[in-house]
């Protein structure tokens, strides 16, 4: 499967079995959303339950609200990162808030989904890594997968869970990793990292589309006799900072690799959670390969601004020279 | 029907009783027991009581900032009246009336007003959604539990509430034309009483009144006077029967005046006259109706012993306000999330180390 | 006036030229020239010429993603014909044809589709804002140069654009609502193609049309055929003689059609018809404005040697894009602030060292 | 003068000196604010220069947008920090991208004030502290003065910027300091760190209201024989990296004191910073005390969100005695 039919077949899967879940956004429904991720979804389930709503994301939201509190589980879709925005003060004031303003007394079992990052030449707004923004506002909780299994697995516990979930999918790879995925129903939990390698000289940590990089950028590594210890993130708040602690009293060595901008981000958290955690093991200044505190350029320039494989090793290379 | 004869686009009004308590529309005059109008202007008094109260217990420093809502009694009883029990309220912040009249407590709103969340954990009201600060974003909200009634196809109905300035923001237009789209069961009421803090309608739309904004939408509009408390009760039954009955959304704008400050923080001397608000009290929605009611000869009750005895009860629920539960640290991290992540309870646990030494220090 | 006569909530429209380029509505019948209907057909056919060869330049991979706008080239034409040089311009996406007249080049569109922010740096057009993809977002924009202008009293006009998808987003309703209060003189134009990618306009409100929406800011609004170059023309004319004395905003919706996909990465056969496409094909703006030449007997050229001269245009202007100089670091970096922080001047540095050690390393 | 006269009389002076300077928003025109900042500007430079705008702030920052780019220098006002969120999707797709997209044809002078901060028993929404939203958003610059004398020398620089600047304002202390003020014009640059007071053993990072309860606990601290360094941050983005690592150089320690969640914050920037600066020279793990990764609490609540000197001397004694 590729993640676009992973996560297809997550909502297939949770579509069927939960008669409270429902799905929509803009051009979801008809034609199955302009990366067919809820292709032949409306077919299936009805137009009530998968449809195409009016271009407004902020009532794309706040309907949510309203759905989710009096006992639906809406999964509704954010036709892209850069459009997430206008829905911005219902996330922060909202979403985020009904459960504790309530005293528990709603709950919002919501999962915001869009496709995220750049790297596939787009025009402007289409390629961009908010999850900083939504990681600092309290009471939501923040993935980005980085396989077609991890998608299926983490969608469905989103949409499983009684707290609102932002499921950031790194558009980038939608189709262009295939795995071997189960058609049966399985779940991945929220909030907890995954050591994709293990290496005992620098601890790699990235998400989403970055971990193909990184993976491409270890190659290079071990021909230079540096052993890497991956962690994908998976989750990006709640940080699973044990996982983290106990990679780096091993290595001693932090890489931050995410496309984001650099300033007030995942890397900046992610540095003062090593610090906070293993501050006596550090043997080198984490560093953070970032993209630039500058808006993600146009297709021409995304040569410099993505991450590149080479220039992750570049980085690893320094951290483990230090 | 009146959401035909009384068209928003050519600026008409429903209007039943005038400002002295006469029936200017005998035929539109809806059914309605002369029980339910004497306990209705109770439940307007009570309203009325309990506001001026809170304005006390805000000035003697007993209470944080309470937005005031004095002369829009009509609107919050008629739609009490009217709401059933599995019905939802998504208020604003001014309908005080009409959360009593829900299941609210005057307790819960006192707690909250006294900063304390728990006065959004409404015991006895279920289907009240706490109020809504943020201006606006509570409209999509009610129109999302209308999908949700629509989809499990059940006849309740949405009561949701906005003020005049609230229709200028995006979320008000967004929500309107997802009802229209979706003909979700939600009535949209306009508390259309001439100010958003200080700045008044005229700066606030150029539209000939707020109720002509339905027509972007595809949904009824109506014009109503909202210190008219038959006026309030009619439109009120016919929106609820017109959405109760799968034919969509409607909304109403009730026209009013806040005569009290938009908040305790507020100085409305600042930006209005002496002269509008004497106008404005000629249609006073208690004084109206009470008049109603004495020429029909149906008013038997000493509105002072009334008013002493609200007064009471008011009093005792600001008490048990004041003498809830003490606000503890668990109230600040428990209800952040259903499944509490591990970094919070760390964070937890890390302030009551600093309280314990603290404790120590002392 | 026609902003009268239109009444949008009768869905009433603006018409002149019927399908077969017959006048329907000789009284209505423009002030304007042979000479100008002339060119402005060639401006359409150029419009259109170069709208094909952009989907065919990104068919052969030598462009990026394009949004075509064929079938819409009159209401662009109509406007370029009106819009003064020191009058603004805020586009959204599809009004190739007008930035054209205002003096932006196919050079500088297909730089922008090709990846480079160079495209929207409009060397001979400082009065035109860069194509908007937020959708709705430039909206306000306009509102605010309209601002500019009333506050130094000048007598420009603001011309912006919007999509029929657009007016359910939030800041659609709060720009036209700032415009009305406001009286700022900004023509707002709503290009309903009758598509928002695959979602038609059924589906995005429950108005009766879209020009209706004016009336819930109090703005004159008017529906007119969009694929009718002489009422768009028109309406264009009125709306800026509008505007330009000071009587405010106007909200015109265009009836048209997008002929092609919603962009190059979309396939329409998955949400409409083969009919319906075939349907609009008859009303097709240049299709109508030749019969009407013709029939007037003013149409003299050859118009496939035209097509020839302006394929030719096209592709020099194409291959010039294709040319810019190549995109540098510092375009990332230099145009971020007026002011550039240290920090970014150090992120930039490190970049170099890295692109250094990268070289060496060959 | 208070801050609010500071502010007040920064607006007063560059209305004068520029007739391209407006000031709107809701109530600011005839009431002059809810906390009268503006109070008097609109009957001395009438209502088209200093005026009320209908309730809706994404049109009130998005005609801003319009405004500066035909040449005004715009200076709105969100009533309060929780109601910036409304137009959260104007300041990051147009105010901070507008100059690059456009290639710097287009500059977009204008200013974005709000008060923000807790400790003033409001409702919900009144006590939010934003700064990290802004802050990672690429294009933005982003100030909170601590002082009177600050504000308003800050207040000026923002105005006369050629970039957009948010300016955040400490409600808490708009009335609860005085200082003398010049009445003269003077500008105090964007960027720059202040050290308040030098010390030897550990650097307090801080900005706005914060920096009295640092001073507070620097009382405390000074009875413990600890002697703090106090910088006051003034500009959030860019921050002034120099100062910082000059301070670290000679202390080795860092506290970072902010209200806001600690999550992704300015704090998590900071030891990234301290980390990337001076590695070397730490000699004890970098602590945020900040808020909680909660909502900030209502009134009765912000007992414990809200940081107290206490709490800031308790995490520099642990700081120091690591
Ligand atoms: C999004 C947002 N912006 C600003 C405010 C601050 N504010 C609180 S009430 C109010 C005026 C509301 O006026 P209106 O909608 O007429 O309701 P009323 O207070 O008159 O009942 C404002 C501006 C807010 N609560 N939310
Ligand atoms: C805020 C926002 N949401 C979503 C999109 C993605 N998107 C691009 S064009 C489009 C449809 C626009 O439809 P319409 O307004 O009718 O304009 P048209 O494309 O038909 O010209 C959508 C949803 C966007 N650009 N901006
Ligand atoms: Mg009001
Ligand atoms: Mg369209």
């Amino acid at each position: 499967m590729t993640m676009v039919q992973a996560i297809n077949n997550a909502l297939d899967i949770k579509l069927a079995e939960d008669g409270n879940v429902v799905v929509y956004g803009e051009d979801v429904g008809v034609v199955g959303g302009v990366f067919r991720v809820t292709e032949g979804l409306q077919k299936k389930y009805g137009a009530e339950r998968v449809f195409d709503s009016p271009l407004a994301e902020s009532a794309i939201v706040g309907t949510g609200v309203g759905m989710a509190l009096s006992g639906l589980r809406p999964v509704v879709e954010m036709q892209f990162d850069g459009f997430s925005y206008p829905a911005f003060n219902q996330v922060i004031s909202n979403v985020s808030r009904m459960h504790n303003r309530s005293r528990g007394r709603f709950r919002i079992p919501m999962v915001i989904r869009f496709p995220y990052g750049g790297g596939i030449n787009a025009i402007e707004h289409h390629s961009e890594s908010p999850e900083a923004l939504y990681s600092h506002i309290p009471g939501l909780k923040v993935i980005a997968p980085s396989t077609p299994h991890d998608a299926k697995g983490l969608l469905i516990s989103a949409i499983e869970s009684d707290d609102p979930v932002i499921f950031m999918e790194p558009k980038r790879i939608y189709r262009a990793i295939k795995q071997e995925v189960s058609t049966d129903k399985f779940t991945i939990p929220i909030g907890k990292a995954k050591v994709l390698t293990e290496g005992t000289d620098v601890t790699v940590v990235a998400f989403g589309a970055m971990i193909r990089e990184c993976q491409r950028a270890m190659v290079m590594a071990k021909e230079a006799g540096i052993s890497v210890e991956l962690i994908d993130l998976r989750t990006i708040y709640p940080i699973d900072r044990e996982t983290i602690r106990v990679s780096l009293q091993k290595t001693g060595r932090l890489v931050v690799v995410a496309e984001a901008q650099r300033s007030f981000s995942v890397g900046s958290e992610l540095i003062a959670i090593a610090n906070e955690e293993a501050f006596l093991h550090l043997e080198a200044p984490p560093r953070r390969v970032m993209g630039f505190d500058t808006i993600i350029p146009l297709a021409q320039g995304e040569k410099y601004f993505m991450i590149t494989p080479e220039r992750i090793f570049y980085e690893i290379e320094k951290t483990v020279k230090f | 029907m009146i959401f035909e004869e009384f068209n928003p686009s050519e600026d008409k009004m429903l209007k039943i009783i005038d400002n002295d308590g006469r029936v200017v529309r005998p035929d539109l005059f809806p059914e309605i027991s002369d029980d339910t109008i004497v306990e209705a202007y109770k439940a307007m008094l009570f309203e009325r009581v309990a506001d001026e109260m809170a304005v006390s217990f805000q000035r003697q420093g007993r209470m944080f900032t309470y937005p005031p809502n004095k002369g829009q009694e009509a609107i919050h009883i008629a739609a009490g009246n009217v709401i059933r029990e599995n019905d939802w309220l998504v208020p604003a912040f001014r309908e005080v009336g009409l959360m009593l009249a829900k299941g609210v407590t005057m307790k819960e709103i006192f707690l909250y007003y006294n900063g304390n969340e728990q006065g959004s954990n409404f015991k006895n009201a279920p289907r009240v959604l706490p109020i809504n600060v943020p201006i606006g974003t509570q409209l999509p909200h009610a129109v999302g539990i209308g999908y949700s009634i629509k989809y499990r196809k059940k006849e309740d109905v949405v009561f949701t509430y906005i003020g005049d300035g609230g229709t200028s923001e995006g979320d008000f237009s967004e929500a309107l034309n997802f009802a229209g789209v979706w003909q979700v069961p939600v009535i949209f009421t306009i508390q259309n009483n001439q100010y958003a803090i200080s700045v008044p309608v005229s700066t606030q739309t150029n539209s000939v009144n707020l109720a002509v904004k339905s027509v972007a939408f595809g949904i009824p509009g109506i014009k109503v006077d909202g210190n008219d408390f038959f006026a309030m009760y009619l439109v009120y039954q016919k929106a609820s029967e017109h959405a109760r009955t799968g034919k969509g959304p409607v909304l109403i704008e009730a026209l009013t005046y806040r005569c009290g400050a938009h908040t305790t923080s507020d100085d409305p001397s600042r930006y209005r006259t002496k002269e509008e608000e004497a106008e404005w009290e000629l249609s006073d929605p208690l004084f109206r109706l009470k008049k109603f009611m004495e020429h029909k000869g149906i008013w038997k009750e000493n509105e002072e012993k009334l008013r002493e005895k609200y007064k009471k009860e008011v009093e005792q629920q600001f008490l048990d306000a004041e003498n809830f539960t003490p606000y503890s640290l668990e109230d600040v991290f428990d209800y952040m999330y259903v499944e509490m992540p591990d970094d919070l309870k760390k964070q937890k646990e890390e302030y009551q180390q600093f309280l314990a030494w603290k404790g120590n220090r002392k």
